[in-house]
């Protein structure tokens, strides 16, 4: 998200859902859509029934790369220099936006040199990859009258997750393939509310609306609003927190979050949560976290609350009680309110609708958004102003947020970790089709269960082989931090010296063996790529 | 049988009083724009939807996605206490194909004994159906031979004549019910009948889509083994199941124990679709229907063949909502154009 | 509801067959459901274990037998797992019995060859019990394939079988210390094995063997309608309307789980191969 | 029975759905067909977005830790001794002591509780959630 921040001036999907189905050609980078993002893959199925051409990047032979026109299985982690490749022979054969460039973005000569001095290192890295496929490629981008690019965490989730956005964004910007309906670049959200988590301030530096919290103004405007002085220093990230040891923070309140399955390099969540003076944790269900808190209070679920989810093309929209809590819970909105009142600042509200007063208060991208409105509609798309703005369904109309587009050239850089003699296998991480992050909900579910009813580690059949593996047998999985016991599951999906597995799993904890490695701008962590060994369990 | 009349402003007056004593479901449109079938409580406040598709069929009411069988106690001894709920019920608005949905059912649901719980509630029903002057964007029941006007298995049957509905009795439930509300009709005269006449004719050349159902079954009778097809299709398939619960006659269910606590649980019949892998995964692993091909053939194949076979008409009956839904567009319309595009392998030669 | 509902019965008696099989000895707690309870060889009870849900488990007792019902189970899934883990006196749920039986009548009289493999036995011994208690049928022999000489079930109906002339040849896959007998898969003893018309073969096991041994038997010569399976599937209600036990265009818990092979070369069943 | 309009949770495509309401109970779910995104259809987590609603595993009490065995206390308990322990830390060792996790879950009012929580009652930028995991 810092990488499309920097170079558009706003860090969301461009577009709506419905607009991808729209483009003329879909690029699809380190996005496993079928599984993940079935609306999106359906938008882009029913494109392809229209005539759209499709070209997916993935070190994976997905579903969706076996419907491509072109299909480049590149290695993980080589995502810059391959997207460097394509530009420069987008460049070579002219088929670069001039006009765009030249009125609607800053920076393009130090792109243009770089691609022009490009590495060959960096042409060694993306050396698997077919020549012809990928000047077939940058023909079918370059030519597309209007193009889309959709990308997720196969992007973001490595040590050099902002420089693989803004490398995508260059990409988009080269061809003037932004700006533009049906035209963009499209990071699509894991979770349902991550772009609401973000666009509320539940992040280190900003408050809600990206205002960051050094600002003196805007730390002026929500202390007089919540009438308390307020830190200017920017706050400790997750992962500052969960690998801290204890040290970095000595208490924690964990709310709706389960680190101790979701963090990499579990040994240290685990060390971290049991040496904290206090954790509280609020959840729906008994988390592997909530085993370790002094306190657990019980959350009300989506089904027993009112209030709003932003979803990946920025909608607004409500979430209404179906139900009342069960049990004894209460929603984490009654669990704050509560505390607060205890430690002596009144946080009264009557209803959810009149937090989000306060938010449009506070938060000029959604001025407008309020319950009445959202209720009324099918939700707004933020930037919403105010109360008679329609809300706003593709970002950057005519004009970047930022005013001109940013061309921010990006080098290959080594993962954190590569396979060597000791851990020869390169091991990614992702989701399957029915289960969601951590698998609490999807698990206690009858069918989802039964369809997938545990973790499978992805080989390749040529692999397999010189293992004398077959399909369903148990392995011990290593790497430098851990080891897992998992299911093997041959399959063509991944290529040899490839493995991938899920994350869902409690009983395959994958995350124990997963690299801390981070971003230094967005600070995620490379969970996409670490070297693993592999036994066989006899 | 004679029709009767029934003016559209007596309707509502109608729905009132045979509402009484049980409960009315009829099509609503939200104030979200969807139409769903929905139990009415406010015969003034929701407002009946008698334009639009509903978004699902009765399905759910005769056969929920979770239906208790029955509550279960493993305390100290082991013991099932049946559940059976099921009220009277009117059913106002649901059109030719759903009703024909429910008439399959019935046969489905009799196979081997007659189910409990199904004929618990379809005993209580009342079905009034709609007739179809205009066909929906995906409809294809004239196809089907369960639309857009049924002769028989309603209870009454309305014709939208304009201001007035032309209504008639197929069982003796519908007739129960003209004779006790029978000041709100009057008889329909040789004028009206033509009327009535005139709206079934339109309403059959009103057809958007044409899709040649007879010829796809006679297709698949000759030679099922459509190896092109099952592959298009199951790579399009996104494993949703959403065909299936959707569907109006797909019938498949699992049946789980969910525990409440240590002591006690309750057993429930649950939607499935033979579509998912764990459909027929046998404990142990094994799984006899490997392949997504498989899966997608014994869909279609069970719709249009078997179905056939078993019961001497297939089982699908046009609605078109499988057609709206896809992600990957496997649909039964496409799948019936991709079975006739295919040449025989006679023809072949 | 009443369809679905099981009917309760306690566990007597609990056999262990081998490390993963074990015989439970039921008897259904309402005393006049019990005496008038009947089946017939090659039907199948739906079983519920306490928060497990219903698995179907073939008969491996014989009607001729009053009074208690053996199921044998195999520790394969959840259910199974959680019965294996019942003690005597525990109670289950019962409904059946479902599926059509092997038809006794017709193999009256005739030579009888039954081929089992693994918990394959388990069915077929309710059969040869049937055939031993009510006389009638020709000679029986019966080919019993096991995974190692632990894995061999039923070793006292075995020893009783022989003892009653009954021609019992066993072998297994992989052989231990101190086995002095045929080694390998159960289509190895069929090899010099002469069974006289009229005759039948009765087959039961995995569906690998029964892949090869399919063919195997056709080439010694037997017709398709003396070569009698039984079919396994995944099932949920027992009645033919959940769909989950489809073969092709049957359903086995109301078609089978008895099929001959004539009927079997009519359907497309994948994990059988090309039947010819 | 009530059909509830409410939007899907299991991942960033949001599509609005219905649960159906049962005597307090949630039996189903179906997609709604004019949303926007779900357009009649949902993925298979959503159609079976009801079954982790009731499920027996759900915490319905909050707990207390005493003697490395989490106890079922009441509300007021639970809160005093969070609100204790959370101003004791603050008092001893500052409030930058406290870390707070939002939740990518939870929703937008709950989200922004927890950071104005966070930054004005207990005065650290401590906040931060699973945006990128």
């Amino acid at each position: 998200m810092a990488g499309l921040a920097t170079t558009f001036g706003s860090g969301a999907m461009t577009n709506s859902i419905e607009e991808i189905g729209r483009a003329d050609v879909i690029l699809v980078i380190g996005s496993n859509t079928t599984e993940a993002h079935p609306q999106v893959a359906r938008r882009i199925f029913s494109a392809l029934d229209r005539g759209s051409r499709l070209i997916v990047i993935d070190p994976r032979r997905t579903a969706l790369a076996r419907r491509a026109d072109i299909h480049l299985q590149h290695r993980p982690g080589t995502d810059i220099p391959l997207l460097n490749c394509l530009m420069r022979l987008i460049l070579d054969d002219n088929l670069h936006d001039d006009v765009f460039i030249e009125h609607r973005t800053e920076n393009f000569n130090e792109l243009r040199d770089m691609l022009y001095r490009l590495d060959p290192t960096e042409k060694a890295a993306v050396a698997n990859v077919p020549p012809a496929q990928l000047k077939k490629a940058a023909e079918l981008y370059g030519r597309a009258n209007k193009a889309v690019i959709c990308y997720c965490l196969g992007i973001t989730q490595h040590i050099c997750g902002t420089d693989n956005v803004q490398t995508i964004a260059n990409l988009a910007m080269l061809t003037g393939n932004v700006e533009k309906e049906d035209t963009g670049v499209d990071p699509l959200r894991g979770q349902n509310n991550v772009q609401g988590a973000c666009d509320m301030g539940a992040l280190p530096g900003v408050f809600p609306g990206y205002q960051a919290v050094s600002n003196e103004a805007v730390r002026a405007e929500f202390s007089g609003a919540w009438g308390r002085d307020l830190p200017a220093e920017p706050g400790l990230t997750i992962l500052d927190m969960t690998h801290g040891g204890g040290k970095t923070v000595k208490g924690m309140f964990i709310m709706g979050e389960n680190p101790l399955l979701s963090d990499p390099t579990l040994e240290k969540v685990r060390n971290t949560l049991e040496n904290l003076e206090f954790l509280a944790v609020s959840d729906i269900f008994p988390t592997e976290t909530a085993e370790l808190a002094h306190v657990v209070f019980p959350a009300a679920s989506f089904a027993e609350k009112t209030g709003t989810f932003t979803n990946s093309e920025r909608r607004v929209q409500m979430v209404r009680r179906a139900i009342e809590p069960i049990g004894e819970c209460r929603t984490d909105s009654d669990i704050i309110c509560a505390l607060a009142r205890r430690l002596g600042y009144e946080m009264n509200y009557e209803s959810s609708a009149e937090i989000m007063e306060e938010i449009a208060l506070l938060t000029p991208v959604y001025g407008g958004m309020y319950h009445d409105r959202l209720e009324s509609s099918w939700g707004l798309q933020w930037p919403c102003f105010n109360r008679s703005h329609p809300g706003t369904v593709f970002l950057h109309k005519y004009n970047f947020a930022r005013g001109r587009g940013c061309f921010v050239p990006a080098a290959h850089q080594m993962p954190g970790e590569q396979p060597d003699e000791e851990y020869p296998f390169l091991l990614m991480t992702g989701r399957v089709y029915h289960h969601y992050h951590t698998g609490a909900m999807t698990r206690a579910g009858n069918i989802l269960n039964r369809e997938s009813p545990e973790a499978l580690l992805e080989i390749n059949p040529v692999d397999a082989e010189s293992l004398t593996l077959a399909s369903g047998e148990m392995l011990n999985l290593a790497t430098r931090r851990g080891t897992i016991k998992i299911r093997a599951l041959i399959s063509e999906q991944v290529a040899p010296g490839m493995l991938y597995t899920s994350f869902h799993f409690t009983e395959a904890p994958i995350n124990l063996l997963t690299n801390a490695a981070s971003d230094p701008k967005a600070k995620c962590p490379e969970y996409k790529i670490c070297a693993a060994q592999l036994e066989k369990i006899n | 049988m004679k029709g009767l009349i029934l003016k559209k402003d007596n309707l509502v007056p109608l729905l009132r009083k045979i509402r009484k004593g049980g409960k009315l479901v009829a099509p609503v449109q939200n104030r979200h724009g969807d139409t769903l079938f929905e139990v009415i409580d406010d015969l003034d406040r929701q407002q009946l939807d008698l334009e639009h598709q509903a978004q699902s069929s009765l399905k759910p009411f005769f056969f929920p996605q979770n239906d208790p069988l029955a509550t279960y106690n493993c305390a100290e001894d082991y013991s099932f206490e049946p559940v059976v709920s099921a009220e009277p019920t009117v059913y106002f608005g649901l059109r030719s194909c759903d009703l024909t949905a429910v008439l399959y059912m019935d046969v489905i649901f009799s196979q081997n004994g007659a189910d409990t719980l199904y004929f618990a509630r379809r005993k209580e029903a009342i079905l009034i159906s709609l007739g179809c002057n205009q066909p929906f964007a995906h409809c294809f029941c004239n196809n089907t031979g369960s639309g857009p006007f049924l002769e028989y298995g309603f209870d009454l049957q309305f014709t939208d004549l304009g201001d007035s509905f032309y209504v008639e009795a197929d069982r003796a439930r519908g007739e129960e019910l003209l004779e006790r509300w029978s000041y709100f009709f009057t008889p329909a005269d040789e004028d009206d009948r033509k009327k009535q006449y005139q709206a079934v004719l339109e309403a059959r050349s009103n057809f958007r889509r044409t899709v040649h159902v007879d010829p796809a079954v006679k297709r698949l009778a000759a030679d099922p083994d459509l190896q092109p097809v099952w592959r298009e299709l199951s790579d399009r398939c996104q494993d949703c199941g959403g065909c299936a619960y959707i569907c109006p006659t797909c019938t498949c269910f699992t049946i789980v124990d969910q525990p409440l606590a240590e002591t006690h649980g309750i057993r429930l019949r649950q939607w499935d679709s033979c579509t998912f892998s764990g459909f027929t995964r046998m404990a142990g692993g094994h799984n006899p229907v490997n392949h997504a091909e498989q899966a997608i053939r014994r869909r279609f194949l069970h719709k249009l063949k078997i179905d056939v076979e078993k019961h001497g008409r297939p089982s699908c009956v046009g609605c078109g909502r499988c057609v709206d839904i896809c992600f990957g567009g496997v649909d039964m319309i496409r799948f019936i154009a991709m079975v006739n595009d295919l040449k025989l392998p006679a023809e072949e030669k | 509801m009443t369809m679905y509902l099981p009917q309760m019965a306690k566990i007597v008696k609990i056999i262990r067959e081998n490390p993963q099989i074990k015989t439970f000895v039921l008897e259904f707690r309402d005393k006049e459901y019990n005496k008038s309870f009947s089946y017939e060889p090659g039907q199948f009870m739906m079983v519920s274990v306490p928060h497990c849900g219903e698995a179907p488990i073939s008969f491996s007792s014989s009607s001729t037998r009053p009074g208690t019902i053996e199921l044998s189970v195999r520790l394969a899934g959840k259910l199974t797992g959680a019965m294996h883990r019942l003690q005597p006196g525990a109670m289950v749920g019962l409904r059946g019995p479902y599926g059509i039986p092997f038809n006794m009548k017709e193999l009256a009289d005739q030579n009888l060859l039954f081929v089992a493999g693994g918990i394959g036995l388990a069915p077929l011994r309710g059969v040869i019990n049937y055939c031993l208690d009510k006389g009638g049928y020709g000679r029986i022999t019966l080919l019993y394939g096991s995974r190692s000489p632990d894995d061999i079930a039923f070793k006292t109906d075995i020893d009783l079988w022989r003892k009653n002339g009954v021609d019992c040849r066993l072998s297994v896959d992989t052989a231990t210390e101190g086995w002095d007998g045929q080694v390998g898969v159960v289509t190895t003893l069929l090899s010099g094995l002469e069974i006289e018309r009229p005759r039948s073969s009765l087959v039961c096991g995995p569906p690998i063997m029964i892949r090869f041994l399919l063919p195997e038997l056709s080439r010694m010569g037997f017709r398709d309608r003396e070569i009698i399976t039984t079919m396994e599937r995944h099932m949920k209600c027992g009645i033919g309307v959940c769909g989950h036990c489809h073969l092709d265009n049957r359903l086995v818990c109301v078609d089978g789980p008895v099929f001959d092979l004539a009927q079997l070369k009519e359907l497309a069943v994948e994990e059988l191969g090309e039947l010819t | 029975m009530a059909e509830i309009l409410t939007t899907c949770v299991y991942c960033g495509c949001g599509c609005g759905l219905y649960l159906r309401v049962e005597n307090g109970r949630v039996t189903g779910s179906s997609p709604s067909r004019n949303h926007p995104v779900s357009q009649g259809n949902l993925c298979v987590k959503g159609w079976h977005i009801h079954e982790f609603i009731h499920s027996p595993r759900r915490l319905t009490r909050p707990l207390i830790r005493r003697k490395d065995k989490l106890v079922e206390v009441d509300w007021d308990e639970a809160l005093d001794f969070t609100a204790e322990s959370l101003a004791r830390l603050k008092e001893k060792s500052g409030p930058d002591s406290i870390g707070l996790l939002s939740s990518a879950k939870c929703s937008n009012e709950e989200n922004f509780l927890l950071q104005k929580f966070s930054r004005a009652v207990l005065g650290t930028n401590n906040i931060d959630h699973c945006a990128r995991l």
